[in-house]
């Protein structure tokens, strides 16, 4: 078993509204040293299989499920294999 | 003509698509389960508003998978027509149907209001009965309707005029270039955020989503007879 | 888990109960009379939770019985999941109003999520579609960051499951005040419409008969969380409480649809049905059985689990949402899992009706309880409330009345129409979804809220009012008005009043004050019901309502449903044409004690309520709902917060008309609160029918005009107010509070 | 500056009805290797000013604002320091 974690993000064009606004309410907390805030999410699956029917599986689901290439981009970590 | 409203598990304005083709427009409809695999018999199908797997994930993202999204896509490859409200635009976007993808919406909300709309062409089987750049209103019920697509997608639609409404007044969820529905590049798949099946009736104080029903049936109507 | 656990011999000794909400005398009343035994530590977890007050309304129930329950309309009173009205047609409205203040306090998104989820259950669980909900919210002074961040995820958790549901939130109302700073009020409301033929019991019976668990698996979610509802808050507490419970209303969704498709088509494979709400399995699974008089045998290692090892004591405690219990006839149980099946939903078989009484638990091949049904339901000991007048009321009464000093009565109209109570609602009610399913011929913004009946000429009109401050200052007098203002609410709509449904929201019922406020208030709603003969067919008590020791206002909130017999007789409450003439419906009196105009000038409230005739009011009432069914109303509006001059001003907003008006009052008096008044306009055409069909009592205050100007000349004073200007005010009051830094 | 990563998860018992349904969704697609998907969000901030700090600003950002403890837990990671 194998736990892989698959992080998402905005492409760089992409505005994330999300990021803006809780830089903002940083900001209207007092700390003005944090200067940007960007949001991702990320995914920890849990996989079975040798490591690289894992990595091949890990790519698929992103590309088909957890990623839109649209406005997204991904990575993954292997995180721990057991 | 007859028309399949496609019910997704977390649709929750298939009947609202339903009783506007149905009871206002007096159409041949009949709701068809995602667990379906075919469209045989249809001329047109439709694709609801509303939360289908909860939106979890992204929205429309999990619906793409459904059984019954083959037999849409062939669809659309075949030339007939596919619409898609809301939740149903989000679909067909996931699905590569329409370009471009739908975020969540500038203000970070749910927004439920009636704005107003450009009808920016009117020369879709969607759209025949609007004026060219008629302003009308119609009710948005969202939380992620920014529309947005690249730059070069943004220039390809505008270039072709597959942007088939836009918002009038105050944009209100940062979609680009203020877009609220767009065509396929054949012109047959419609997808837009607001609700036209909310504004069918004087009683719920607003009329201005009946003519693009009517459209699609007199339009497919033409298509039928020509075919004979 | 299991090992753990501690044995009858140290219960007893240990007292864990008491941490539970069960008192020392409960349980040796428990062991001595009932049991005639010690109860083992699964047991008295039952016996806890299911004497707590949300499920056994211990402390609440003598008062109820004052509440009104039949007429020849009531098909379902009290009782069961939610109450059941005839509308005519063979068909029904079914509604129920449920409280999530202490979850929404602590966790405000999912607390308010899970309330919603909580009452459409209740609903569907009846064989109705819920059509509609509402809501009714208290929240402290738009001041601090802690009460923005609780409005704010409590509207969104609202909004975050309706949506997704795709049941519209469609009317509601929002106060605010001190008082519910630390403890936050969260009410829903749904409304279902069914086929009289479809009406469900919440019952387990037939020996045989097979009891199956549907929907979400059972996680270790909110255990204890109908006990939480009777303890009070205090701030050390806050961090330590156990797991929230999680909404998911695309599991309601599915189970929604299942389920009604079980009552609509297949009503012959059931026995009945419940929601688990309060106290999870443990509640419904005995409220069924001892509804029905029956026995009951569960075995708890085939209760679908989320998580490993759970305890029994943990499985029938958890408040994990989105689950429903049905009790099949036997022999039906594979069409029951085929048909969930389909909803993508499982349905498991966990238990059987028995012969005999007993309430039988096995878990891990062992008896983990064996108790009567009925010791947890019906054998709850009932203690008398000690009742005590509170000294602030003894004062009032002796102390003079405050009569306000109205210099500019424009000034004074503007800034009323800022206070966040009386301002517009809409940055909340706009994330809401108020129009899925094309129902709704009137949403949020209105008096009522209005929804047509698909397919037949009906509509249904719906509010919710409550108005702590009234009961605050006079229990008996406040809990009237709150009925009245409900009912004015849905005949401004043009709707008759059918029934009501209420949340009682109270402070610790154990302090004498407290309960005398309960009770009085109890009174007064209860006679107003009868008056206009709006029976009480469901509702929920939500009590120890205190944050560090201080009560809320004594907050009864009341749901009202009204029948709009043909959709032409929808009044709106907006002016409709020019030259029109404006009505004053009801006499003015010098209500000021309460008022918003007293909270606004004197920073808080005082002072002693005059009496409502509710008998007046309601005759006044049925001569309008009369001259508007014979068409002869434009549009009408009733008087609430800030009195006649800002029901003038709202009546205006949204459309290109004013108003010019004339009137004998003071300039104080146009912001007097005094119940059961409209201001109605009335084409010059229907002047004279309209006049005799309310018999004169009404004074003719003016007429709409072409500008948007409100010109009014009173007793001391005119002024001429731009209502574009204070529209904008209105609109903008709360957006600003909401972003002002504190 | 420092960029830091702040990962927030759901604590252990609660229910995660989001990560639940993209587990049947992957299910579904026949990937059976894949047992079980977590979702979780992350922060990538930058802050400015000595390391000490930076993680006691992170720290107070987290608890005020970016993290509900009735539901969530969170860790953090320094990515670089610039
Ligand atoms: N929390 C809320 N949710 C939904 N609708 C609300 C809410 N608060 C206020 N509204 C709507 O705003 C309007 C005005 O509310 P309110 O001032 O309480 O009216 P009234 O005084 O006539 O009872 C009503 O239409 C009500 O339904
Ligand atoms: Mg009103």
């Amino acid at each position: 078993m194998t736990n892989v974690r698959i992080f998402v993000t905005y492409k760089e064009s992409v505005f994330d509204p999300q990021g803006e606004t809780i830089t903002e309410a940083i900001h209207s907390l007092g700390y003005h040293e944090v200067k940007q805030v960007h949001v991702g999410k990320f995914f920890d699956v849990e996989v079975e299989g040798n490591i690289e029917k894992v990595k091949e599986t890990v790519a698929q689901i992103s590309e088909q499920l957890l990623v839109n290439f649209n406005l997204e981009t991904y990575r993954y970590e292997i995180m721990e294999e057991a | 003509m007859k028309i399949a409203v496609v019910v997704f598990p977390g649709s929750n304005c298939d009947i609202d698509l339903y009783e506007a083709l149905h009871t206002v427009c007096h159409a041949d409809v009949a709701y068809v389960s995602h667990t379906q695999k075919s469209l045989a018999g249809f001329d047109a199908v439709m694709l609801p508003g509303g939360f289908s797997y909860g939106d979890y994930l992204r929205s429309g993202a999990i619906a793409r998978f459904s059984n019954i999204m083959p037999a849409i896509i062939e669809f659309a490859q075949a030339g007939k027509f596919v619409f898609g409200t809301c939740n149903g635009f989000q679909i067909l976007t996931e699905a590569g149907l329409l370009p471009g993808a739908l975020k969540r919406n500038n203000g970070l909300k749910f927004i439920c209001k009636t704005v107003e709309l450009e009808v920016s062409n009117n020369q879709t089987a969607f759209t025949t009965q609007y004026q060219a750049g008629e302003h009308i209103s119609l009710p948005i019920a969202h939380a992620d309707g920014s529309y947005y697509a690249d730059k070069a997608t943004l220039e390809k639609l505008e270039r072709n005029g597959q942007v088939v409404f836009r918002y009038a007044g105050e944009n209100p969820n940062g979609s680009l270039n203020n877009i609220a529905g767009i065509t396929n590049e054949q012109g047959n798949v419609l997808g837009m955020m607001p609700h036209p099946e909310r504004a069918v009736e004087a009683l719920l104080g607003n009329e201005d989503g009946l003519r693009l029903f009517k459209s699609i049936l007199e339009n497919g109507k033409i298509k039928e007879e020509a075919a004979l | 888990m299991i090992a753990t656990e501690m044995s009858p011999q140290e219960i007893k000794s240990n007292k864990p109960y008491l941490d539970w909400g069960l008192s020392e005398k409960e349980y040796n009343y428990i062991c001595e009379k009932l049991l005639k035994r010690l109860p083992n530590y699964t047991e008295t977890g039952l016996f806890a939770v299911m004497w707590s007050e949300h499920c056994s309304y211990k402390k609440s129930k003598p008062v109820l019985r004052e509440f009104p329950s039949q007429n020849e309309r009531v098909l379902q009173g009290p009782g069961e999941g939610a109450g059941i009205v005839d509308i005519g047609d063979k068909q029904a409205v079914v509604f129920k109003a449920e409280s999530h203040n202490h979850p929404s306090a602590i966790e405000p998104y999912e607390g308010a999520a899970t309330g919603v989820g909580g009452i459409i259950r209740d609903i569907f669980s009846m064989g109705a579609r819920p059509i509609a909900m509402l809501d009714s919210l208290h929240f402290g002074e738009i001041k601090q960051a802690r009460t923005k961040y609780l409005i704010n995820e409590v509207v969104a958790g609202i909004g975050g499951y309706g949506n997704c549901m795709g049941i519209p939130t469609v009317g509601g109302e929002m106060t605010f005040d001190d008082c519910y700073t630390g403890n936050p009020l969260v009410n829903a409301m749904c409304v279902g419409l069914m086929e009289q033929k479809d009406m469900q019991v919440g019952r387990a019976q037939g020996i045989g008969n097979a009891v199956m668990y549907v929907g979400a698996k059972t996680g270790r979610d909110g255990i204890h969380g109908a006990t939480f509802a009777s303890a009070d808050f205090s701030d050390e507490k806050e961090t330590q409480r156990s797991a929230v419970q999680v909404g998911d209303p695309f599991m309601e969704k599915l189970l929604m649809e299942a389920c009604l498709e079980l009552t609509n088509k297949h009503a012959d494979w059931l026995v009945g049905i419940q929601d688990m709400g309060a106290a999870g399995l443990v509640s419904s699974s005995c409220e069924m059985a001892s509804k029905a008089g029956s026995g009951l045998e569960l075995v708890l290692d085939d209760v679908p689990q989320r998580e490993p090892e759970m305890s029994a004591y943990e499985i029938m405690l958890s408040e994990s949402q989105e689950r429903m219990l049905l009790c099949i006839r036997a022999g039906f149980e594979q069409k029951v899992k085929k048909l969930f099946e389909d909803y993508g939903l499982e349905a498991v078989v966990i238990g059987r009706v028995v012969a005999g009484k007993q309430y039988l638990l096995k878990h891990n091949g062992q008896t983990v309880a064996d108790i009567p049904v009925s010791s947890l339901t019906d054998d709850v000991l009932e203690e008398a409330s000690q009742e005590q007048v509170p000294q602030r009321i003894l004062q009032a009464q002796k102390k003079q009345q405050w009569i306000p000093q109205i210099n500019n009565a424009a000034e004074v109209l503007t800034k009323l129409l800022q206070q966040p109570t009386i301002a517009s609602k809409k940055m909340f009610t706009q994330t809401y979804d108020s129009q899925v399913r094309t129902n709704t011929v009137v949403g949020p913004g209105s008096d009522a809220a209005v929804l047509r009946v698909r397919g037949t000429k009906k509509a249904l009109a719906m509010t919710t009012d409550g108005n702590g401050r009234f009961v605050y200052l006079d229990p008996k007098i406040g809990g009237k008005m709150a009925v009245i203002e409900a009912a004015a609410n849905l005949i401004a709509s043009g709707a008759l009043p059918l029934a009501v449904t209420d949340c009682l929201n109270y402070g610790d019922p154990n302090d004498p004050a407290i309960y005398w406020e309960l009770h009085q208030s109890v009174l007064g709603m209860a006679e107003a019901c009868r008056t206009l003969d709006t029976p009480v067919i469901s509702g929920n008590v939500s009590l120890y309502n205190e944050s560090n020791g201080k009560a809320i206002y004594p907050t009864p909130m009341i749901g009202m449903v009204g029948l709009i017999r043909d959709l032409k007789h929808i009044i709106p409450s907006f002016v409709q044409h020019q030259g029109d003439l404006v009505y004053l419906v009801g006499q003015t009196k010098q209500d000021f004690a309460g008022s918003e105009l007293q909270k606004m000038q004197l920073g808080e409230i005082s002072g002693s309520l005059n009496e409502v005739n509710t008998t007046k009011i309601t005759l006044r009432m049925k001569r309008l709902l009369t001259a508007m069914e014979k068409g002869l109303v434009a549009s009408a509006h009733d008087l609430s917060e800030g009195g006649l001059a800002v029901a003038l001003a709202e009546t205006t907003f949204g459309t290109k008309y004013g108003i010019k008006g004339e009137l004998s009052l003071s300039g104080a008096e146009l912001f007097s609160e005094t119940a059961g008044r409209f201001i109605v306009t009335v084409a010059p055409a229907k002047q004279k029918q309209f006049l005799a069909e309310m018999k004169d009592k009404v004074a003719l205050i003016g007429k709409v005009s072409g500008e948007s100007q409100l010109h009014l000349t009173y007793q001391d004073g005119q002024f001429n107010l731009d209502l574009e200007v204070v529209k904008g005010l209105w609109e903008d009051a709360i957006p600003c509070l909401m972003k002002s830094k504190d």
